[in-house]
């Protein structure tokens, strides 16, 4: 039925009383999520969300109390990358961080340490990770996607809304939503996604939305065309920018020559994926 | 943020990288009393946060201090790539018998620092990876550790350096690793390192790029920005928190999130239009900020219409419809409109735009094809 | 017939035109250890050994012309760490460090290193490992052991002789001798090596030679108890140290109360293992 | 390499760790002057390198100047432990409203560093482990990542730390770590780390041990090496990097390796003899170390025999049978002695030996008994 979450996703929000954890974490348990717990330093043993959740002053005593098996991090960029190795060395299997604006040195001692751990971290920089119907861990709108088959992964925020909203509009289902994030360093790349939808039995197709900057959708295309059975619909943002010029987020400078959305259109459609004009028309790609 | 040379060698001479003896420059007397000082031939150079300086002649040789104000001179009245010149570096002159590149960058495959080593100095290195690939050298560096002797001497190896001066650059492949994660820098360039007449490694040129994302804990790095390089708008936009950056076609747009906004673009350009600039409001942007952008965006003369996409999630689009009213009560302007709003709080945000008569579209592609008629109604008028 | 060494062992000795490193390298290849390179930065092309063997300037230079499979470092001490995360680099499986006085913090990002990346390291401040009559690695005197089916573990260096000695005098014969080294941080443990034994088919008994300092004697006798079929024969130096006195390097600091060479005999006792009351005894109690 | 707690203390405070205004004196006078300048009531402190200087009286109060005089004065004059006190520390006495405990080690097991951290501070730490563990709470730091501020408010959240002192609680942690890796330490640790009556965190005792393998790039922790705490025969060893401790027996004893040296005075005891000294000649020692290390041992007035136990393997026994007879020439005695030599040019150092009419031993267990009855044999004289 999904990758990643799902109705026995047990969540803990770090920084749940700050502004946006606090207003994100309404809306996710609005839509169903099973929060379980909340960490803010120096404010454990308080309750929010109508008294509901249990606030933690560290994730390891908040996983232990409340059997947490993912988190999502909605604290402030310079302390982000702290907040991500306190959930891995807390145990959390899968770590979501929503955060925006973090170090690149931070994230690059951050991962390292994490992936030789055994967590699994979406991000940073994000909007998080939807099942629709399901449970939705960060600050994808929850009314935009109904349940199905395709699975969607995307390096932006925004344009993934834009997307989702479109297949809604034609009833076309998503089995699960990830947005890997727009950084330099993520945790878990489009490889990662697509052969997590490759083998999840409940997704037929995937749509993948990328855009300037990186390589990252010419080894997708890769992947795509050396072990990807199900069929692959792309859109790539970015045909219009200016080469080396700074596009609002550091995944989205083109560097040198290389990173092109020309570029990457091309690769994608050798590797036989359906490269949609625009989001609009992502559901005229989809098989 | 990109540093300019003079600054990016201060830094690095900081950690015991060579540099040549020399000063910057604002005026041409003051650069021929540098050169002054120096004695000997220097070297005036064009102090501009883009490349191709030599190419555009910002970089000239200088036999005597007059030579030098006089070249100064030049160089402070040209512009290079739109630029104009505010400052030049002096620099004593250094008899060159090798030049060799020395850079460090961040991988986003390898998700690692990486240094890039060869022996084709003095040229571009994306020159270099596309003519001679083999004369390029690279080492990924595991964060945790940061870069290991064994790793410099093994780039020393690599681009048959000689022996003698293995030390040498051991020392200054780890200062220049050490300046680029003590400063959060993306980037950490020395092009050309030379082995000079008298058998010493000199930093000729230095670039560096900062990650703007880490310089709340770098208030000296932060302070070293140069707002004379950013235009106007650019620089207004930063100070609200926007990303901007100026196009050269005449509909503006402003967008909730970077790839939406690019995508915005693209689907301008596909019904025929033109984009004026990027804009990204970024999440969770009130109202106050969405009248900053639109004064931003109006103070660009060639638009023609303005399109407004937003799709709310963090941002409310009430709170967008009323930025977009307050900035119209601000700056009266006739240039014609369309909003398109989506997600949360839609209903509301529809209501008050409808209240004052904006002109609205239900998706991406009807309010790029309005905006492309708009625009091109008013150049036909 | 060996754990660790065999005569498939290809060395590469780091710090081979060094005094100390040149020494024990005509030492193991006069006994018969196959050296395949020497590693000395800014000498690499220079040919030593009566011209036999080949420097290189690093190791993975080395490594790859050579198929070098382990390393032994004869490095000054502020080299040690260097040296070994360059072997580890240079995808070296087995590394021995022979270097005394290496930095314990030196030690413990080396280690964290290594490990995460699959090399296993011996030492440092080793003797090193040797198989009777076929590969010395390291600085165990080579005519005081003779093959057999006694494998030996010890942290010690000199004493370790003294007992390999006393084996030989009594024609015991020994599978393989692992010196681990006495600094508070070493890369392989009592434990490994027990547990290497236990699995060798060649091994049919081992002798431990412990000493004052650390808990590693009594985790050792924990092991032994669950998890060793073997026979073991121990001997623990220390039993006139004072308590709080130095004893000549880190691994002899008796740690507050715990840590004492009396506490350790009981443990080993307990775990079934015979504990002989000097060096010289040991052949009495093997079995 | 032991530090003096105010050594410790200058070092935790230039990592922002507050510590009680205070100065060192070697005079009961300068001593009062301190006390003057600080106003109010003072602690002394007497500077030796061993515990237990509370119980010893070595920790005293006084409210006035002059009282600070007469107690420095008494302090002065007395040992701790054997020690003689050299020095003392003047510090602003504080209002103490709890005392904490929080001290960086290397944990041999976990191959890590970890921090310790207690609710019940003042009293040793071994001792809070044996009576009180529950009350005990560590953290092992991943030493790639160092020390994260989540570990240390996870200590101050275990330790039941007040919340309006976590931040400050963090950041000492985190500067007694940095302190720590930063120094090479083995120790570094605050106890106790104190509550003060208006609400502030102060370290009011420091404890530092450095790495002495680390030393030679910690030039300024070198110098801080007080000579003065060390016997002379330790002095005079180390000059030679030998390792020499001293203990309460006859029989000196001179062997190379640590491990076969204590080895070497566990047989002697079993052979009903008791060692004179530990003395590690270490590697490859040459004659003039072996002459050096064999004057130390008959420095000691109390040693009647010697033995030499040499497992030549790096160490060559014809050089330590030189060394012994260079040394006989420079050290007229008659302490009678043993030698066991065995491994590398074993044949030429027995000749050499025998030439000179030496006693020999075959074996550890030989040369042991043998030593025994000859320490026995001159005590009966």
């Amino acid at each position: 039925m999904s990758i990643l979450v799902d109705k026995k996703t047990r969540l803990l929000v770090q920084g749940i009383t700050g502004r946006e954890g606090f207003f994100h974490a309404t809306q996710m348990m609005e839509y169903g999520t099973q929060i379980v717990a909340g960490v803010t330093p120096g404010k454990g043993g308080e309750w929010v969300l109508d008294g509901k959740i249990p606030v933690f002053d560290t994730v390891v005593g908040a996983a232990e109390t409340t059997g947490a098996n993912c988190s999502v991090i909605f604290v402030p960029a310079r302390f982000a990358a702290d907040a991500i190795l306190e959930a891995a060395d807390g145990g959390i299997p899968l770590i979501v961080c929503i955060t925006e604006g973090v170090p690149v040195q931070d994230m690059m001692q951050a991962r390292s340490h994490i992936t030789q751990h055994g967590s699994r971290l979406i991000g940073p920089n994000c909007p998080g990770v939807l099942t629709p119907g399901a449970s939705k861990v960060g600050i994808i709108p929850g009314n935009i996607a109904i349940p199905g088959s395709i699975g969607v992964v995307s390096r932006s925020g925004t344009l993934t809304y834009e997307v989702l909203y479109a297949l809604q509009r034609k009833e076309l289902g998503v089995s699960t939503c990830v947005g890997i994030g727009g950084d330099p360093i993520n945790g878990t790349s489009f490889l990662d996604v697509l052969a997590m939808f490759e083998d999840d039995p409940h997704t037929d197709q995937v749509v993948l939305i990328g855009e300037i900057g990186g390589t990252d959708e010419e080894r997708a295309a890769e992947f795509i065309a050396d072990h990807m059975t199900k069929p692959v619909a792309a859109f790539v943002a970015g045909m219009t920018a200016p080469a080396d010029k700074r596009m609002g987020h550091a995944g989205a400078i083109v560097e040198g020559g290389s990173g092109l959305a020309a570029d990457k259109i091309a690769a994608l459609k050798s590797a036989g994926v359906r490269v949609a004009e625009h989001p609009d028309l992502i559901p005229e790609v989809v098989a | 943020m990109k540093l300019h040379e003079y600054q990016a060698k201060q830094i690095f001479s900081q950690y015991g990288i060579a540099i040549p003896r020399g000063r910057v420059a604002s005026t041409a007397s003051e650069a021929k009393s540098v050169a002054q000082e120096l004695g000997g031939r220097v070297v005036v150079k064009s102090q501009v946060l883009v490349g191709g300086r030599g190419k555009a002649g910002g970089i000239r040789l200088a036999n005597t201090p007059s030579e030098a104000e006089e070249v100064a001179t030049q160089i402070l009245a040209m512009q290079v790539k739109g630029l104009p010149v505010r400052k030049v570096l002096v620099d004593e002159a250094a008899t060159i018998v090798e030049e060799i590149y020395l850079g460090v960058t961040n991988d986003r495959g390898a998700r690692s620092p990486v240094m890039i080593a060869s022996s084709e100095g003095g040229i571009e290195i994306e020159e270099v990876a596309r003519i001679m690939p083999e004369r390029l050298f690279r080492i990924t560096i595991e964060p945790l550790l940061g870069l290991r002797e064994y790793q410099a001497r093994y780039l020393a190896a690599s681009i048959e350096l000689r022996r003698e001066l293995w030390r040498e650059f051991v020392g200054i492949a780890q200062g220049l690793y050490t300046a680029y994660t003590e400063s959060d820098a993306t980037l950490a360039e020395i092009n050309p390192l030379v082995i000079t007449g008298d058998g010493r490694l000199i930093a000729l040129d230095a670039k560096m790029v900062v990650d703007d994302n880490a310089l709340f804990r770098h208030a000296e790095l932060a302070e070293m920005r140069d707002f004379d390089e950013e235009a106007p708008p650019e620089r207004e936009a930063r100070k609200y928190g926007l990303s901007y950056v100026k196009l050269d076609g005449d509909i503006g747009c402003m967008v909730n999130g970077a790839g939406l906004a690019m995508a915005t673009m693209d689907v301008i350009k596909l019904f025929g239009g033109e984009p004026a600039n990027f804009l990204d409001i970024g999440g969770g942007a009130g109202a106050d900020k969405v009248a900053a952008a639109l004064g931003i965006i109006l103070s660009d003369s060639n638009v023609q219409a303005v399109l407004f996409n937003i799709f709310g999630g963090i941002t409310r689009c009430d709170e967008v419809a009323r930025g977009i009213l307050m900035a119209l009560k601000e700056v009266s302007t006739d240039v014609p409109m369309v909003v398109r709003l989506t997600g949360t709080n839609e209903a509301e945000g529809q209501r008050i735009l409808a209240e004052a008569d904006m002109l609205t579209a239900g998706s991406l592609s009807e309010a790029a094809q309005t905006a492309v008629s708009l625009a091109n109604e008013r150049h036909s008028v």
